[in-house]
């Protein structure tokens, strides 16, 4: 995906690759372990500021959830910044979404860990590798209950804004009529060109056109005729098969 | 059993295929042919006559094969083995299939919002639904329709006998509590 | 063994996966519940430490599986197929609907804070998680859970033996290594 990119910071110097972020949280979850600071007390400004350079350089700026997130962190940056009043007991901490997310989010990477942990364990033993051919059994007695298709019929329906309506799409080719019109040539001519075959003469649109190249090329493959051309781009030859090509 | 048996044991059970004994010597290759002989004998009598499985030498090798006696047992319960009902995601596509056919599978992704491709050659694969025709326009698609054997399983004589969908929006929109998982 | 449990052992034997109670009762319905279960205990102590495979309780059900002492060399040998490692990515997302089942894709989103369409799309193909029902309100979105499939490549039993999340609570506490736990 993305090639490894190492990155020192300051003394610190940790290697960051970016495979190993699943996302702006693990980014963020990572950054707070660097800095050893305390999650429930983040020093937003610090962090956001990190974030920040770390996707510039990792080139993540690009990425839309790492930007949803610098923006966040820069919001919740500047509502700390707002002053407050003294023993203003309606103040909500501004971080309090965030540290509850990160704190959601640790849990689901340790988790991440035991289930790691738990296949490696179960990777260790193998089930019956042989898998015999199914049997001749007669066909599963599926059971559908009606009730179970037409409430499934009922969510589908409550899906669909509004009546849908088919859509006809006129199909403007006609090759079984350029078929016909190619076959009654053949009963009449051994060998025929590709103007006779259109037909409509200077009026022959591009449907016709399309319509009949289709038909020459399908009673080609039912070995019908023969096309060749002399030369590239030269006049196209259209012959009656004879019926032994014909077998 | 002795380790080297029962590892040989283990070996045979996993593989997917029956084992030479060239590749059995491979597992453990210091131990030697002769023990390795000895320890497939010592495999192949702990699964006697008081086992449901034997070892069988077969043209390729060696393979743990349940015996004959309950072979029609399993299969016949084979069929019992499988899921017999439908997931909401099938059952959804099935009814889209039933009031919409013949119907091509753009249109059931579009209708229920998600890609149903899986989901459709499921149901072709348990013959729910078959390709009856092919659609006009771009890429002439595949159009789907419900086979005999869906009428059968719903005990409906045709497609006629499903209920009208006017009268069941009317019917079912509200008061079901929908969605209950079972 | 008695020939109810030479039947049970032959079936699992022959499956390779996780059969259910329910589906070894199918064998044989006249036997009667209490006695497969006695069946199922009669060759489960029959496989004790003298075999390289063993009766285990997986996935809502019974497999034989090979002992874990022997993963080395039938691994080394390439007989049998090793399941293919999920990514992180896919770990979260399935940590995150097994906790939370049924759950929708959005949900799934805000926690992980990305997109988890794509993973979710590929844990379905996988047969990992599977869509259990539809939601209320705006769209009536799809809600996923676990499968069956998901306990087997965990080697769960059943959803009870995954971690508490109270059990967890070491991840709860602050990262900095000073911090004793109270």
């Amino acid at each position: 995906m993305t090639t490894p990119i190492t990155r020192d910071s300051g003394g610190s110097g940790f290697v960051v690759e970016l495979e190993k972020f699943s996302g702006p949280l693990d980014l963020l979850l990572h950054l707070i372990r660097e800095d050893e600071v305390d999650i429930t007390d983040l020093p937003i400004a610090k962090i956001a500021d990190q974030f920040l350079s770390v996707i510039q350089d990792l080139g993540l700026n690009q990425a839309a959830d790492y930007l949803e997130m610098a923006a966040r962190l820069l919001r919740i940056k500047a509502q700390m910044l707002l002053p407050r009043r003294l023993g203003d007991d309606e103040w909500e901490d501004p971080r309090a979404e965030l540290v509850r997310r990160l704190l959601e989010y640790q849990q689901i990477r340790e988790l991440v860990d035991w289930f790691g942990r738990a296949a490696e364990r179960k990777a260790e033993r193998f089930g019956r590798g042989y898998e015999a051919p199914p049997a001749d059994a007669p066909p599963a007695p599926l059971q559908i209950d009606l009730n179970d298709l037409l409430s499934a019929a009922e969510r589908v329906i409550s899906l669909i804004p509004e009546p849908m309506l088919h859509r006809v799409v006129p199909r403007p080719l006609d090759v079984e009529g350029a078929t016909a019109r190619i076959q009654a040539l053949l009963e009449k001519h051994d060998t025929f060109g590709w103007s006779d075959a259109v037909g409509g003469g200077p009026h022959a649109t591009l449907v016709d056109v399309l319509s009949t190249f289709i038909a020459l090329l399908e009673l080609a493959k039912r070995s019908a005729l023969t096309l060749s051309q002399s030369e590239p781009f030269g006049p196209m030859v259209i012959k009656r098969a004879t019926p032994r090509e014909a077998a | 059993m002795q380790p080297l048996a029962k590892l040989l044991e283990a070996a045979l059970f996993a593989a997917s295929r029956p084992l030479t004994l060239e590749e059995l010597i491979s597992l453990e290759p210091e131990a030697g042919e002769s023990a390795i002989r000895g320890a497939l004998d010592e495999v192949r009598s702990s699964y006697g006559d008081e086992h449901g499985v034997e070892l069988v030498e077969i043209a390729e090798g060696w393979q743990f094969l349940t015996r004959r006696e309950y072979a029609e047992t399993i299969d016949r319960a084979q069929f019992a083995l499988r899921p017999r009902r439908l997931s909401p995601a099938a059952l959804e596509t099935l009814a889209i299939i039933a009031y919409r056919q013949p119907v091509g599978r753009l249109e059931v992704d579009e209708i229920r919002g998600v890609d149903s491709g899986a989901v459709m050659d499921k149901l072709v694969e348990r013959g729910l639904i078959e390709v009856v025709t092919r659609g006009e326009g771009l890429g002439r698609p595949l159009l789907y329709g419900t086979t005999p054997s869906f009428l059968e399983i719903l005990g409906l004589k045709d497609l006629e006998d499903l209920p009208r969908l006017e009268e069941l929006s009317v019917a079912l929109r509200r008061p079901t509590p929908v969605d209950e998982p079972e």
